[in-house]
């Protein structure tokens, strides 16, 4: 049995002329890898009708950096900063997942007080990455100003995070058997400040936009995913809770301390954008509850339990460990043959890059603009599909 | 397992005469948000950077750019071992090391840094032994050619300071010691080399020696 | 009523028709006077308005705006007029060149035409047509022919998409904004622009005539909105889905000639709008208040036009640095099946307050 | 489920499946051809009813001469997870597509198809997902070269 290779000119080829001089024809366009609300390179491929979108087709690649290879030539420790790389509005936690896969390789035990760092630090910035999805989310519905709220919110963050972390971006902070560095003294006091100012601020976020009429007929009942078919297509995170699939890591398998915290799941509905929407609002004000429920708890403790430069060498053979991150599951599997400081195979099952498939199916019927607010409400980020 | 779900709270059906106003409103309370922050100068967050730069503070932990610390006699701690050259995960660092003429002891001759592919991932810093290296935040770094990105960090060639403080005789220490500014030779870049690239040494904070692109205009081909 | 309130109406044309039996040249001078005054007005509104939409920006999103040329970055529009005249003009290859050389011109035309019959102020004013409300409804129309030939000759499938949008925009809400200046023509007797300003002594349209001139200012505002394609209803443009809509491929100045047409068409509407519903350069007169009205009318009629034609513009540019963007659909759904409806009983209500001389204060 | 239970369960189905010890979470190997019965029934079966795939790749034994398909499944609603695992020689790489199962597949399979080359019946839509369509060879296999692969000095 020959199996046919396809390639994307298979895909475009232009349909037959209608058969009515009355029937438009449909058209290709390529929506991107230069265009602003693609959040970077992704180039959707789009078979239009006029303006409503009858086929996508995502076209990835515009920064593939071959991760998995590199990551077969860098060693365990060396490999945490790449993943700063891959959705660098959650590095810390991938960051904590590239560590967590790492240690439960090693059946290393971390203590109480980097756990609940790691905790606090994660969903720092997970308010972080969604406070920058909402000002992205204003701006693709044609609203500039959210855009400007937003990261004039998430530069508070950054600025607690680099005083900690010592970088605003890639941060490399949560290492395979701890931290790299232990908190700095003013973490608690500021953060405290920053729970303080950022409550009201979510409030308004809300007047500003949430509650804004023409919001609500831009998204409301657009691109609708149901559950059965979230979870067939592959989605996770936010994306998935907000067609009403009650699956966070951080509940079912939970991680660090969040069995020991009291938080809700965000769940939406009927899965549409709005739903989408009011998933990740939630999910930041319960984001600040957990941070409110532990920043006062940290234990004392070591904050780095292995020698630094020491080489890692997990014992032979494959482990998977997945964690939730702002976009949804990213899950490491990593294979050791035993005999090299270095993985065999890493396996990056990245939430973007199984999140945007979805839009093939949401997409198609709508219009270009709720084609622009789907897209946005998966939060994509490019660098993390492409790896 | 059974949880709320905080979003989507029942509502009741609006009619379409209410729900005109009820948008109206929302718009109104929408453009009161905004108007809010348009009377209220004092909200604004922009920083006018090249004017602030006399109260602009980088934190301590910023990780910019690499350095090698050199005490108050101008000596530094790192002994050649090699092993922030390993723990760099893309090569950055080159570590040219050399045999003491008296001692027989391995010690630093070039200490080589490409900031044009340092990830900045602070590993080189953690695994020192010696804390010879440190990250800090001068970021002022642009440049129009990127072989000025590549450091020399060791003002000197010779043992380190624990090692040099054992000698008593300045006079002796002074011999020990060789001046290192720029290294010019083999640069490793990711498994390949170029040959003939001047590397520039830009000592740490205090005197700021930047090697002008003339320099580089006249040596390279 | 009041002495003060008589005005002397003049405009440049009527000077010039004036002038020409004793001079030609004083006549030919009048004229060049109103072009070039005309043209330079233009010029020189684009800049005040692209430097105030930044500032008004800015400070809408806790930011600073320009900041850099001059004094609060007073001369950033000189700049940056100065780096668009420098900028390569490039023509796609396969466009088709005449079109794409022409159309932004086009678009400044419409705009151009509408500003010479103006009344800025009893003494400024090119032409008064007796027509005028007529003439800004047609000339305005002129501008969506530009649009479309820039969108189409482009030769860019966004472009394209972003022209035909425009156009189905445009065309619609012009039908809504006519029946708005319907309701003024009907309540001051007149077509012509003057008249209508000099009909507001009294009190304005806006509130003179039992709501239907709120009604009807309401209308105008939003139609005018979309006719000039600012958000929420800039769809044409559409920056996060067309890009950049029908000015996709224009650059240097032929892209600036857009925007110096989008930013006078903002004043032109704004002029308009204040014209009909706000007296114009008419000062704020209550009732009978004779010493109440007396402090008002020393504020010369010229900065009242001003005065309340940037508090229009401010609004517009409130709404565009709060609003989201509608969708193309929902675009045509909130003219044909609401503002065109409401715009008809508007009507109707003006024409019985005219039957049966309902206004506030009676003539 | 409780895992051994669950391994019970999972061995039942087919008398091929071989459970794998030392492993982190219940592991199964099963021969290829037997591969799509097996998840379909796993996927079917409404007291397994595995419904999310969460990741699927290969690994290039080169040494074993092998490819090892990599399937990590989880159930969410008696959250459960495991992982199949299969082999294919790697001078005949055809695997089964399991994307009329799990829709995620189709896109994870490219992927893997892009990375090691491994060609899969019954794929909707196999081409290339993140290299170029020109692109010659498969990066993530051992044995791959190309001109511009820098080699990481030791």
């Amino acid at each position: 049995m020959t199996i046919a290779i396809r390639t994307l000119e298979d895909l475009t080829r232009p349909s037959a002329t209608p058969d009515s001089p009355l029937a438009t024809q449909e058209y290709f366009v390529n929506m991107g890898p230069q265009h602003p609300s693609t959040h970077g390179v992704l180039k959707l491929l789009l078979k239009l009708d006029g303006e409503t979108v009858r086929e996508v087709i995502p076209v990835l690649g515009y920064v593939h950096r071959g991760m998995e290879k590199v990551g077969e030539h860098l060693g365990y420790r060396q490999f945490v900063h790449m993943s700063d790389r891959m959705d660098y509005l959650s590095a810390l936690m991938n960051n904590w997942a590239v560590s967590r896969a790492v240690e439960t390789a090693m059946k290393i035990e971390t203590n109480e007080r980097i756990e609940t760092i790691r905790t606090i630090m994660a969903e720092l910035q997970r308010i972080q990455s969604h406070q920058l999805w909402w000002g992205v989310f204003g701006m693709d519905l044609g609203a500039f100003t959210p855009f400007l709220y937003g990261f004039r919110d998430r530069e508070h963050v950054t600025d607690i995070l680099e005083k900690t972390t010592g970088a605003r971006l890639t941060m490399n902070y949560i290492q395979p058997g701890g931290l790299m560095f232990d908190l700095h003294p003013d973490f608690q006091k500021e953060v405290k400040e920053f729970i303080a100012y950022f409550r009201p601020k979510l409030k308004e976020y809300e007047t500003l936009f949430s509650e804004n009429v023409i919001v609500h007929k831009r998204v409301k009942g657009v691109g609708v995913l149901d559950a059965k078919t979230a979870i067939s297509i592959g989605t996770t995170g936010p994306v998935l809770r907000a067609s009403g699939v009650d699956y966070d890591l951080r509940k079912r398998e939970p991680y660090g301390m969040y069995s020991k915290v009291k938080f809700e799941v965000a769940l939406g509905t009927t899965g549409d954008t709005w739903d989408r929407y009011q998933v990740r609002i939630e999910e930041m004000k319960q984001s600040l509850s957990i941070i409110e429920q532990l920043i006062d708890n940290i234990p004392e403790g070591k904050t780095m339990l292995m020698k630094p430069g020491a080489k890692i060498k997990p014992p032979e053979g494959i482990s998977y460990s997945h964690m939730e991150t702002a976009r949804g599951v990213l899950g490491i599997m990593l294979v050791s043959d035993g005999k090299d400081h270095r993985p065999y195979r890493i396996h990056l099952r990245t939430p973007n890059y199984n999140n945007i498939w979805s839009i093939t199916h949401t997409a198609p019927g709508w219009r270009i603009a709720d084609l622009v607010a789907i897209l946005s409400s998966l939060d994509i980020v490019v660098p993390d599909m492409d790896r | 397992m059974t949880m709320q779900t905080p979003t989507k709270p029942a509502k009741k059906p609006v009619g379409p005469i209410r729900g005109f106003f009820k948008g109206i409103s929302s718009l109104l309370k929408g453009m009161g948000v905004t108007f809010k922050y348009f009377v209220h100068p004092s909200t604004v967050v922009t920083q006018q950077y090249p004017e602030n730069r006399e109260t602009l503070k980088m934190p301590d932990r910023a990780r910019i750019r690499l350095s090698m610390p050199h005490d108050e006699n101008g000596y530094h701690k790192c002994t050649g071992c090699h092993i922030c050259e390993d723990a760099c995960p893309n090569r950055s660092i080159t570590v040219v090391d050399r045999k003491n003429a008296t001692t027989k002891r391995q010690e630093i001759d070039h200490f080589i840094w490409r900031m044009d592919s340092c990830t900045f991932c602070n590993l080189c810093v953690v695994v020192c032994p010696f804390t010879a290296l440190k990250m800090h935040g001068d970021f002022e770094n642009s440049v129009y050619d990127r072989r000025l990105l590549i450091y020399n960090l060791n003002r000197y060639a010779g043992p380190a300071a624990p090692a040099l403080a054992k000698i008593e005789d300045p006079e002796e220490r002074k011999r020990n010691i060789d001046e290192r500014g720029v290294y010019s030779g083999l640069i490793p870049m990711n498994g390949s080399a170029i040959a003939g690239v001047r590397a520039c040494g830009k000592p740490p904070e205090s005197e700021k020696v930047r090697v002008t692109e003339d320099d580089i205009k006249g040596e390279s081909p | 009523m009041n002495e003060t309130t008589v005005w002397q109406v003049k405009t440049i044309a009527q000077r010039a028709q004036e002038a020409l039996p004793d001079s030609v040249w004083l006549s030919a001078g009048y004229i060049a006077l109103g072009l070039v005054g005309a043209g330079a007005f233009v010029a020189l509104l684009g800049m005040v308005l692209i430097y105030a939409e930044r500032k008004i920006a800015a400070h809408f999103q806790c930011r600073m705006g320009p900041m850099r040329v001059g004094w609060h970055g007073i001369l950033q529009s000189i700049a940056d007029t100065l780096k668009l005249l420098l900028k390569e003009d490039i023509v796609p290859e396969n466009a088709d060149k005449l079109l794409h050389l022409i159309a932004p011109f086009l678009c400044l035309l419409g705009a151009l035409l509408t500003i010479a019959v103006l009344p800025m102020s009893p003494t400024l004013q090119v032409a008064d047509v007796n027509i005028g409300v007529l003439y800004i409804s047609a000339v305005s129309g002129l501008g969506v022919l530009g649009l479309l030939v820039a969108g189409w000759s482009s030769n860019n499938k966004w472009s394209l998409i972003g022209a035909m949008r425009a156009g189905a925009q445009i065309v619609s809400y012009e039908l809504s904004a006519t029946l708005a200046l319907l309701v003024v023509v009907l309540l001051s007797g007149t077509l012509q622009l003057s008249k209508i300003v000099e009909s507001q002594a009294q009190g304005w349209w806006i509130w003179r005539a039992h709501g239907v001139g709120i009604v009807s200012f309401i209308i105008f505002l939003i139609a005018s909105v979309a006719e000039i394609n600012r958000t929420p209803f800039d769809i044409a443009e559409g920056e996060s889905e067309l890009t950049a809509g029908f000015h996709t491929e224009y650059s240097g100045m032929r892209f600036a000639f857009f925007f110096l047409a989008e930013f006078i068409n903002m004043f032109i509407v704004s002029a308009v709008c204040s014209t009909l519903f706000l007296g114009g350069w008419m000062p704020f007169h209550i009732g009978n208040l004779a010493g109440f009205n007396g402090i008002m009318d020393l504020i010369p009629p010229g900065l009242w036009f001003a005065g309340k034609t940037s508090f229009i513009i401010f609004l517009i540019m409130w709404f565009r640095w709060t609003f989201p963007r509608l969708r193309v659909d929902q675009l045509m759904k909130l003219e044909w099946k609401l503002l065109l409806p409401i715009g008809f009983v508007n009507l109707f209500a003006a024409a019985v307050i005219v039957l049966y001389n309902l206004y506030f204060f009676p003539k | 489920m409780e895992t051994q239970v669950l391994s019970s369960a999972v061995l039942a189905i087919d008398s091929k499946a071989q459970l794998r010890d030392k492993t982190d979470r219940l592991t199964v190997t099963i021969p290829v051809e037997a591969l799509f019965t097996f998840l379909s029934k796993l996927n079917t079966d409404s007291s397994l009813a595995f419904d999310m795939l969460c990741a699927h790749t290969a690994i290039d034994w080169i040494a074993e001469q092998r490819f090892e398909m990599v399937y990590e499944l989880y159930s969410t609603t008696h959250s459960h997870a495991m992982r199949v695992t299969t082999s294919v020689p790697r001078e005949n790489t055809v695997v089964p597509s399991v994307s009329s199962l799990w829709r995620i597949a189709e896109w994870q399979e490219r992927e893997v198809y892009d990375m090691f080359g491994i060609l899969y019946e019954n794929h909707p839509d196999l081409r290339r997902v993140l290299l170029d369509d020109g692109w010659q060879g498969f990066p993530l296999r051992k044995d791959y070269k190309d001109d511009y692969l820098l080699e990481r000095p030791e």
